[in-house]
C-alpha cells in the first residue's frame, strides 16, 4: 500500500502537437528542448560520444556501474552508475549493441549526487559503458548483460 | 522396451560424465543466482502501481450505462469492503449460485451495478494488446490485489459447489490433451523443474502453489503490461496447444480454487513484477 | 491524456531520496503493430525535477529507456514537507508535472 | 492432429478400467463437458484438441491417481508404440545442424495464435541442455550435452553408431515408446516437426561437427 504514500496532481498539459491525427507522423515530431539528437540517434557509442562534445572515454575505477549479470527479459534492465570522481557534471547509460547506443544522459545538478538508477531496453547481450563526464574528458566503467530467452518461448 | 544402447563403460567415459555433470551445476547454480540478482533489482519501481492508481480512480468514479460507482460491490466481504477480499476467492456466492473468482465478482458488479453487458468482457476485450492501454478489469484488479497486500490466502470448501470446482480443477490440472499432449501437471506436477531459467512452481503442493498464488496479478515487463489470474491460465493453455480458454468460464474458476485451496496459509504479494 | 507520475520522496538526514514512475508507452518507433506496420517513435526526451525552484535532476532519455520508466536520484537539503516537482516532455510535445512532498 | 489411436488398445483398455475402478466424483464426462463449455476454437487450434488419444487418457488417469502404470501395461503399451515407429526409408538420419538449432530455439507452432502452415520449432532448450553455448535451457529433460560423444558415436553413418542413431529417431519420434507417460511431446507421431526438420535435430544431438558434440 506504498501506492498511498504518492501524491497524486500537477496538470497534464498537451503538447500544441497532439489532436493533429491528420498530419503526417513525422510533422507530429518536435524533439524537446535541449534534447542532444545527434547524440541519441548515433548508432555506435564512439560516434555518440563524439556528438556529446568529448574526447574518447577512457576505463576508470571511480565509475561504479551496477547491472545484472543475466537479465531474465531485456525490456526492462535496471542500471545504476556512481561517480567518485570529483566534478562530475554528467552521468551516461550505453547500450552498446542497441539500434541507437546512447540510453539516457543525466545532468549533475550543484547538490544532487552523481548517482542514478533507471531501467533500460535491451536487443540482446550487450556490454553495458557507465559514463561519467568531467569537463570535456568522459570516464566509464563496463559490463556484460546476458539477456536470455525466457519461458515457454512463442 | 528397448533400452538405450549402453556403451563400454571404460573410466575415462566416466570421468568425462562427472566433468560435464559438475560443469551443469555450476553454470545453474550461478546462472539462478544471477537471475534471482535481476529480479531483486526490478523490485523497487512496480509499473502494476500505476494500474493499481488507475484502478482506485475507477473504482470510485461513476461509470457504465448506469452511471455508478463500484463502491456497493460485494466481493465477497459485504458492500465496498475490498481489504482482504481477494485472499478468500474463489468462493460460493448464493446471488448467484455459482463459485466466482476475482474477475468473475468484479464483472458482475460491472454488469449489474454500473449497466455493462456480460459479452463485453472477454479476452479479446480485456487483455490488453501491445501498446495497448491496460483495460479497466486489468487496472481495477491491480488495485483490489494492492488493497489485499499480506492477507492469508483462505480459499473456503464448505458449500458443495466449492469442493465441486477443487475437485474438478484438480482433474483438468492433471487432463493431457492437444498436440503436445501436454497438461498443467507437466510443467506444474514437480519439484524443481524449469523451463529455460524459469522455475516453474509445483502447484500441488502448498509452499509454491502459495508463492504462485500469491504473486498474481503481477506486472509482466516481458509483455509491458499487468496481467491477471485468468490471463495466467489463458496463456498457459495457449502454450499448452489447447483450444482458447474463455474468460470466466468454468474452467478456468475450478483450476483458480484448486490452485488457491493449495495456497490456502499463504500470505498474498500481488500485483507483483515478473519477467 | 497521460496518468499521472508515482513520485516518492523521502528525507533521511540532510539526503532526500526520490524514485519516479511514469506512465508512458516508451515507443521505440522500431516495433511493428499487429498488421505488420510500423509503430511511430513516442519517447519521453527531456525529464526533469525541481526541490524549492531549483533544479535537482535534469535528464535526456533515448528510445531505450523502457516502458513506464523509472528513475531513482537523491539529493542535499531537502526536508519532510517540501515538495518535489517532476516534469517530463515527450517528442511529439505531450508532456507532464506532477507533485510529490517529502516524506 | 495426428493420433495414434487403436494401436494398443487392449493395454489401453486394461488401464482404463483399473484406473476407473478407483475414481472419486466429479466423473470424467464432467471434466470433458466443463472443457468443452470452457474453450472456443481459434485459428488452428480446434476444440477437437480436448478429445484424449487413448494415451493421453491412460497418462492423465495415472498421474492423477498418483499411481504409475503397472509394468506389464507399460511394457505393452511401449512394445505397441514402439513397433510402429516408421524409420526414413532412404536410410538417412541426419540432416543439417544447423537447422536443428533453429529448431531446438523455437517455441513457435500449433498454439491458436500461431498461422497454418508456418513451420513449427520443438522448443527443446526449453528442457533440456543441449549445447554449451546456450546457458537459457530447462531441466525437465535431461541434459543433452555431448549427446554423440557420451554414447560413442563418431560417424554416425556407420554400423557401429546405428543402434544408437535409430533409438535416437524412435525417441524424438515417439517418446513413449522407451518411457510411456513422460512429459515429452511425440514430435513424428504428433506431426510436430516433418521427418526433413528431425533429421536437423538428430544432426543436432549426433553430428560430431555440431557444438552439442564438440
Amino acid at each position: 500500500m506504498e501506492r498511498r504514500v504518492f501524491i497524486q496532481g500537477g496538470a497534464a498539459v498537451l503538447g500544441a502537437g497532439m489532436g493533429a491525427g491528420l498530419l503526417p507522423q513525422d510533422a507530429l515530431a518536435q524533439n524537446a528542448p535541449g534534447w542532444t539528437k545527434a547524440a541519441f540517434e548515433s548508432k555506435t557509442m564512439a560516434e555518440a560520444i563524439k556528438a556529446l562534445g568529448a574526447a574518447p572515454a577512457t576505463e576508470s575505477k571511480d565509475v561504479l556501474l551496477q547491472a545484472p549479470e543475466i537479465a531474465e527479459n531485456g525490456n526492462v534492465v535496471r542500471l545504476s552508475a556512481v561517480s567518485n570522481l570529483p566534478g562530475t557534471t554528467q552521468i551516461g547509460f550505453v547500450v552498446e549493441k542497441n539500434p541507437f547506443p546512447l540510453s539516457a544522459l543525466f545532468d549533475v545538478p550543484a547538490g544532487t549526487d552523481p548517482s542514478f538508477a533507471v531501467n533500460v531496453k535491451m536487443g540482446q547481450t550487450s556490454n553495458v559503458y557507465a559514463l561519467a563526464r568531467v569537463g570535456d574528458k568522459l570516464f566509464y566503467s563496463v559490463k556484460e548483460v546476458k539477456v536470455t530467452l525466457g519461458g515457454c518461448g512463442g | 522396451m528397448k533400452p538405450e544402447p549402453v556403451i563400454a563403460a571404460v573410466k575415462w567415459a566416466w570421468l568425462a560424465l562427472l566433468f560435464v555433470a559438475c560443469g551443469v551445476v555450476a553454470q545453474t547454480k550461478s546462472s539462478a543466482d544471477a537471475i534471482a540478482d535481476y529480479r531483486a533489482s526490478l523490485q523497487d519501481g512496480n509499473p502494476a502501481d500505476l494500474n493499481a492508481a488507475r484502478g482506485e480512480q475507477l473504482w470510485k468514479t461513476p461509470r457504465g450505462p448506469k452511471n455508478a460507482t463500484l463502491q456497493a460491490c460485494d466481493m465477497g466481504l459485504g458492500p465496498g469492503k475490498v481489504t482482504g477480499a481477494v485472499a478468500v476467492l474463489p468462493r460460493y456466492f448464493a446471488d448467484t449460485g455459482r463459485v466466482m473468482d476475482v474477475e468473475s465478482r468484479l464483472v458482475y458488479c460491472m454488469v449489474t451495478l454500473q449497466g455493462f453487458r456480460t459479452e463485453d468482457f472477454s479476452a479479446a476485450t480485456v487483455f490488453s494488446g501491445e501498446g495497448q492501454k491496460a483495460s479497466a478489469v486489468e487496472d481495477i484488479v491491480a488495485y483490489l490485489y494492492d488493497e489485499s497486500r499480506d492477507a492469508v490466502i483462505n480459499i473456503p470448501q464448505q458449500h458443495p459447489l466449492e469442493k465441486q470446482a477443487y475437485a474438478r480443477g484438480r482433474q483438468i490440472f492433471y487432463y493431457k490433451g492437444g498436440t503436445h499432449d501436454f497438461s498443467c501437471a507437466s510443467c506444474h506436477g514437480e519439484d524443481g523443474r524449469r523451463i529455460r531459467l524459469q522455475d516453474l512452481p509445483n502447484l500441488t503442493k502448498q509452499k509454491p502453489a502459495q508463492e504462485a498464488f500469491s504473486q498474481w496479478p503481477a506486472y509482466r515487463v516481458s509483455q509491458g503490461a499487468l496481467r491477471t489470474m485468468q490471463w495466467r491460465l489463458y496463456d498457459c493453455f495457449r502454450q499448452q496447444r489447447f483450444p482458447e480458454l474463455q474468460y470466466l468460464s468454468p474452467a478456468s474458476v475450478d483450476l483458480i480454487t484448486f490452485l488457491g485451496v493449495n495456497a490456502n496459509g499463504g500470505k498474498m504479494a500481488a500485483p507483483a513484477i515478473k519477467r | 491524456m497521460s496518468d499521472p507520475m508515482r513520485i516518492r520522496a523521502q528525507a533521511q538526514g540532510d539526503k532526500t531520496t526520490v524514485r519516479i514512475l511514469v506512465s508512458h508507452e516508451m515507443e521505440t518507433g522500431l516495433r511493428r503493430d499487429t498488421a505488420g506496420k510500423l509503430v511511430p517513435a513516442q519517447f519521453i526526451q527531456s525529464i526533469s525535477a525541481t526541490h524549492n525552484g531549483n533544479t535537482v535532476m535534469n535528464a535526456q532519455w533515448g528510445t531505450s529507456v523502457s516502458k513506464n520508466p523509472f528513475v531513482q536520484f537523491s539529493f542535499k537539503g531537502g526536508k519532510a514537507g517540501d515538495k518535489v516537482a517532476v516534469t517530463w516532455v515527450d517528442n511529439r510535445g505531450d508532456k507532464r508535472t506532477d507533485e510529490a512532498v517529502i516524506a | 492432429m495426428r493420433k495414434s489411436t487403436g494401436t494398443f488398445a487392449k493395454a489401453a483398455c486394461a488401464a482404463t478400467v483399473f484406473i476407473a475402478g478407483c475414481a472419486s466424483a466429479p466423473s470424467a464426462p464432467d471434466v470433458l463437458a466443463t472443457l468443452k463449455a470452457s474453450f472456443s476454437e481459434r485459428g488452428i487450434a480446434k476444440l477437437d484438441r480436448l478429445d484424449q488419444t487413448d494415451l493421453q487418457r491412460i497418462c492423465s488417469e495415472a498421474a492423477a491417481s498418483g499411481r504409475p502404470l503397472d509394468e506389464k501395461t507399460r511394457e505393452s503399451l511401449q512394445k505397441a508404440i514402439y513397433d510402429k515407429i516408421p524409420y526414413p526409408a532412404d536410410g538417412k538420419y541426419l540432416g543439417d545442424w544447423r537447422e536443428g538449432e533453429k529448431i531446438a530455439q523455437s517455441g513457435r507452432g500449433l498454439q491458436f495464435s500461431d498461422v497454418a502452415g508456418a513451420p513449427n520449432g520443438a522448443n527443446c532448450y526449453a528442457c533440456h541442455q543441449i549445447t554449451p553455448q546456450e546457458i537459457s535451457y530447462g531441466n525437465q529433460g535431461p541434459s543433452l550435452l555431448k549427446y554423440g560423444v557420451l554414447r560413442g558415436v563418431k560417424d554416425p553413418a556407420s554400423p557401429a553408431s546405428e543402434a544408437v542413431v535409430k533409438y535416437t529417431w524412435g525417441r524424438i519420434w515417439n517418446t513413449h515408446a522407451f518411457n510411456a507417460c513422460n512429459g515429452m511431446p511425440r514430435f513424428g507421431d504428433a506431426g510436430i516437426l516433418t521427418p526433413a526438420q528431425i533429421k536437423d535435430v538428430m544432426a543436432l544431438l549426433l553430428d560430431p561437427q555440431s557444438p552439442v558434440n564438440r
